[in-house]
């Protein structure tokens, strides 16, 4: 394994540490249990949005801590979601009277543990909603399965939810317009390697030189099929298909297109395959209008990357026009 | 003859060994359908156990049973945690204050502890979970304690029950949990919650057994 | 070799076609010769920035073109100095009068490549002035090799140049000002692994499952040594030490740390290092006042690090403090 | 006999012939000690010059040469590009409009490139680049021209002497270029740059010698 870490356990921890040093003026750090709050929190009469999952899938989502997206974010362990005190503890640190919006991915694990925080929270009196995010068109068949699992529809969720806490929107609305986020998001993903989690010590999965995964989640889950490399062309409508037949992408409609990499890949792949997926949506009379591109929601250092639409209307592009301020994300 | 609270005390400390030395086999079973954490997850959630009961020591078999399941709680996270945590929070609720646990009240503390780990989950029999090893174990519990036997062997017929019943998972396709992204690709695979399962009522019953 | 690419021979242009495509708004680019400027090229009676280098290391050059940085960047074939008048060609196209200064990496090929897109740019009468970054302590004899390299000290220096040129600094100005950070720069980097340059087809080097090599390069030329796997703690040190040993950075001193992956290191392993360093620099009393995390030199999915220190006064910290807006770089 | 705008144009068309055919092997020899593209630069300058060569006949071995030179200019890129394309340029500039070219024009073309890689690298002999084997090669070809050699003859002379300087690099460290930052473990390794010579000059030789 071949990682710049001390003891494997202290990762996260570690991290954490770095990151309030990297951070001054954005950031504040808890440890044990781990949470990360944006400074100015709580912010009083502001809707608090809080999200959290296993850690190595930064930037997402302490990297997202900041004015205009998360007041806090819960890393678990590395792929393991937070436990529910932890969860509570950052929820009672920044919840500013206006209520909690948790951000939830859809994984046993999260689902479980932010239920069990969003309990404790309500017990404490604290306006607590939950929107769990569920995008991944790679998982077809959700009653057969724990249903589908949140990735790339997480970013762009806690980017446009922000916003609108940060424009005073009230905890019904922040919900509803979470809601309205996650009902037009779809995303599909890609990897060529396999991540190594610290404490396993060897690649979560095994990939011979001409094979690529597809459909894989952030956990290095095994996705839908493994099948031989392929050009850049053939790996984008791999990707994009099942994305369009999925949510009826009409021709005319406004999307958001996020192409993300899962963290090995580079810019220059990132980039060339985002340019074929502009031209594939352009030829469907798919209308691309915003667009994210880079590594905003990866698996430690696998290479591959994924592919998220999110149907926009005026105020969702609006939201995600409005400023943000976060270490991974700015404008 | 029942047990105390030192026994069960003992019980969770051998189960805390047990899960310790089986680490890595955790880690590759949940490497091959899962996101390879179990082992160090519950390896890290019984490790906080023992050091719980160094720093207190719960009078009741019940108080004891209630520090694992807040230990576990709020030191395993993932799918475990909260079920492991909610099995032994329910058992612990249904032992109550009591000095002892004969059979029938561990078969009791069994099956609300199992009753816990369906309502939270939502999981059923053959979806390839802890439950298939959880469940084959309470049923031979009950019966065992019903033709009145003793806690160690009551203990060691729900172990023997969770290992066939771990087992059983190999063949099974997962319906919940991260295994069931693979699909058809999850059989032939032992599910790795319930063989910790498996593990911890073994070594449960073996610290019963040779009291 | 696993990447998600066409050809090999149109990866630089095809990942400059996706460029455009993600920033509309920010970034025109220029296809044969291929370079990338800002939209509202040029700026008229502002100094021009210019750089360019080989391709591979992306966000550098051509995701810091954008107001507050670079007016334009030339980025060559993976690893390779664009030519001359690909360099001309860029000059002409942002010169707004008052003159371009050209940003170097100190290569055989970048120097003299660009060494003559100045000369033909003078002979039509444009202004320019060129700095040659050579910040890379790794290099040791600078009178027995081609001198010392230029690594992250580039970023650090185009940042703060774009600055003073977009706040009006005259091509003599900006120059002075580009030397000081030169001057005043220091980098250190390592790798744990070797990236794989398209039209090679398998890694630049064979390292070891238990090796790591330091003071690797940024085109992953083979560094000073080759050791063993350590500890993030002791690798810190190794990059740090012959950093301070270089440039007598003294108590008290101010600085600016950047710390930067060379493309797959994740963000938890870099934050953790980065922690790692700001505890080793307190300890040795050099004050750490601002602070760039990321990747933003890398050496396509090479998993590894460098450290820089640049030593900052008053002006230095206010030009980096300046806002930039850039696909990679905006606050 | 001399050498006519035809027999230059074909001399080059063989020389991109040979760097194509061993493309690879230059790869191979930068990713020793430098970064891997030399194959991939020279291949692309010479296919760009092929491609010039369609659309442009020159008419004189000056015009040739420098058509040569500003397309490699123009499509190497890297420090080879500058470098071969300056000693073409110097090579034109030295030719002029002659017809055509004797021995004594070659070898005085030669040594005109050489200095001009010299003027513009700095390199010194036995610092591992091309200048190892470029100057073996103008010296051996003013000797042959100067005992009156024929240009074939003359070519293949310094082609030879090439040869041998090319391999010469092979134990020496390297102070010019990428290769240099390897301090000693730059030793035991051909130079690519003056293999890629060495590959040009007997491409032209061979062109030449069979006129
Ligand atoms: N819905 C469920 N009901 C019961 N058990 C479950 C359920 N989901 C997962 N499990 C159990 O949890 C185990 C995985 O635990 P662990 O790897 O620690 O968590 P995670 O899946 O979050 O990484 C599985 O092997 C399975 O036995
Ligand atoms: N200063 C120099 N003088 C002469 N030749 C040089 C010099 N620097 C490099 N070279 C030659 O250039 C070759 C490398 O060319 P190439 O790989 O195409 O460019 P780069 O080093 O920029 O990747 C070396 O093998 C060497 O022969
Ligand atoms: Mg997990
Ligand atoms: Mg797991
Ligand atoms: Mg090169
Ligand atoms: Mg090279």
């Amino acid at each position: 394994m071949k990682k710049i870490i001390n003891a494997p356990a202290d990762v996260v921890t570690d991290a954490l540490r770095g990151m309030a040093a990297a951070h001054p003026d954005r950031l504040r750090i808890h440890l044990d249990p781990d949470f990360v709050v944006r400074t100015d929190a709580p912010v009083s009469d502001k809707v608090a949005v809080v999200s959290g999952g296993g850690s190595g899938h930064e930037p997402l989502h302490v990297g997202f801590v900041g004015s205009g997206m998360l007041d806090a974010a819960v890393p678990g362990a590395v792929f393991t979601s937070p436990t529910p005190d932890a969860v509570q503890a950052a929820i009672r640190e920044v919840d500013g009277g206006a209520g909690t919006l948790l951000v939830v991915k859809n994984y046993t694990g999260d689902v479980l543990n932010f239920e069990t925080a969003a309990e404790l929270a309500a017990g404490e009196g604290i306006g607590v909603r939950t929107v769990v995010v569920q995008d991944d068109v790679a998982v077809q068949d959700s009653t057969n399965t724990a249903g589908r699992r949140g990735v790339g529809g997480t970013v762009l969720l806690e980017k446009i939810v922000g916003a609108a806490a940060e424009r005073g929107h009230d905890l019904a609305s922040c919900h509803e317009i979470a809601e309205r986020v996650s009902a037009g998001v779809r995303s599909m993903g890609m990897a060529l390697t396999a991540p190594t989690v610290p404490h396993v010590g060897e690649p979560s999965f095994d990939l011979a030189d001409y094979e690529m995964e597809i459909g894989v989640g952030i956990h290095a889950e095994p996705g839908r099929e493994r099948v031989e490399l392929e050009s850049a062309d053939r790996i984008v409508q791999r990707l994009l298909e099942p994305i369009l037949a999925d949510l009826p992408f009409r021709e005319g409609d406004e999307v958001l297109l996020f192409t993300n990499s899962m963290g090995a890949t580079p810019p220059t792949e990132l980039y060339l395959a985002h340019g074929v997926a502009e031209r594939f949506l352009a030829e469907r009379g798919v209308r691309v209008t915003r667009r994210l591109v880079g590594p905003y929601i990866t698996s430690l250092e696998m290479q591959g990357m994924s592919f998220t639409l999110l149907k926009l209307d005026d105020e969702l592009r609006q939201l995600w026009d409005a400023p943000v301020s976060t270490p991974a994300l700015t404008w | 003859m029942s047990c105390t609270a030192r026994e069960v005390t003992a019980a969770v400390r051998r189960g805390a060994e047990v899960i310790s030395v089986h680490r890595d086999e955790l880690v590759e079973l949940d490497r091959a359908i899962g996101d390879g954490d179990h082992g160090e997850n519950m390896d890290r959630g019984f490790r906080a156990v023992l050091a719980q009961l160094e720093l207190a020591d719960p009078p009741t078999p019940g108080a004891v049973l209630k520090l694992v399941a807040t230990t576990l709680i709020s030191s395993v996270g993932g799918a475990s945690g909260p079920l492991f945590g909610t099995a032994f929070l329910r058992a612990a609720s249904t032992v109550g204050d009591a000095e002892s646990l004969d059979a029938t009240a561990i078969a009791a503390s069994l099956r609300a502890g199992v009753d816990g780990v369906v309502a939270r989950g939502k999981a059923e029999p053959e979806d390839k979970t802890m439950i298939d090893a959880l469940l084959p174990a309470v049923r031979a519990a009950e019966e065992s304690a019903g033709r009145g036997g003793e806690p160690g062997g009551t203990l060691a017929t729900a172990a023997e029950a969770a290992e066939v019943g771990a087992r059983s998972t190999v063949p099974l396709v997962a319906r919940k949990g991260r295994a069931s992204y693979l699909g058809d690709r999850s059989a032939g695979h032992l599910d790795p919650g319930a063989r910790s399962v498996a593990l911890l009522l073994a070594a449960f019953a073996d610290v019963e057994g040779a009291e």
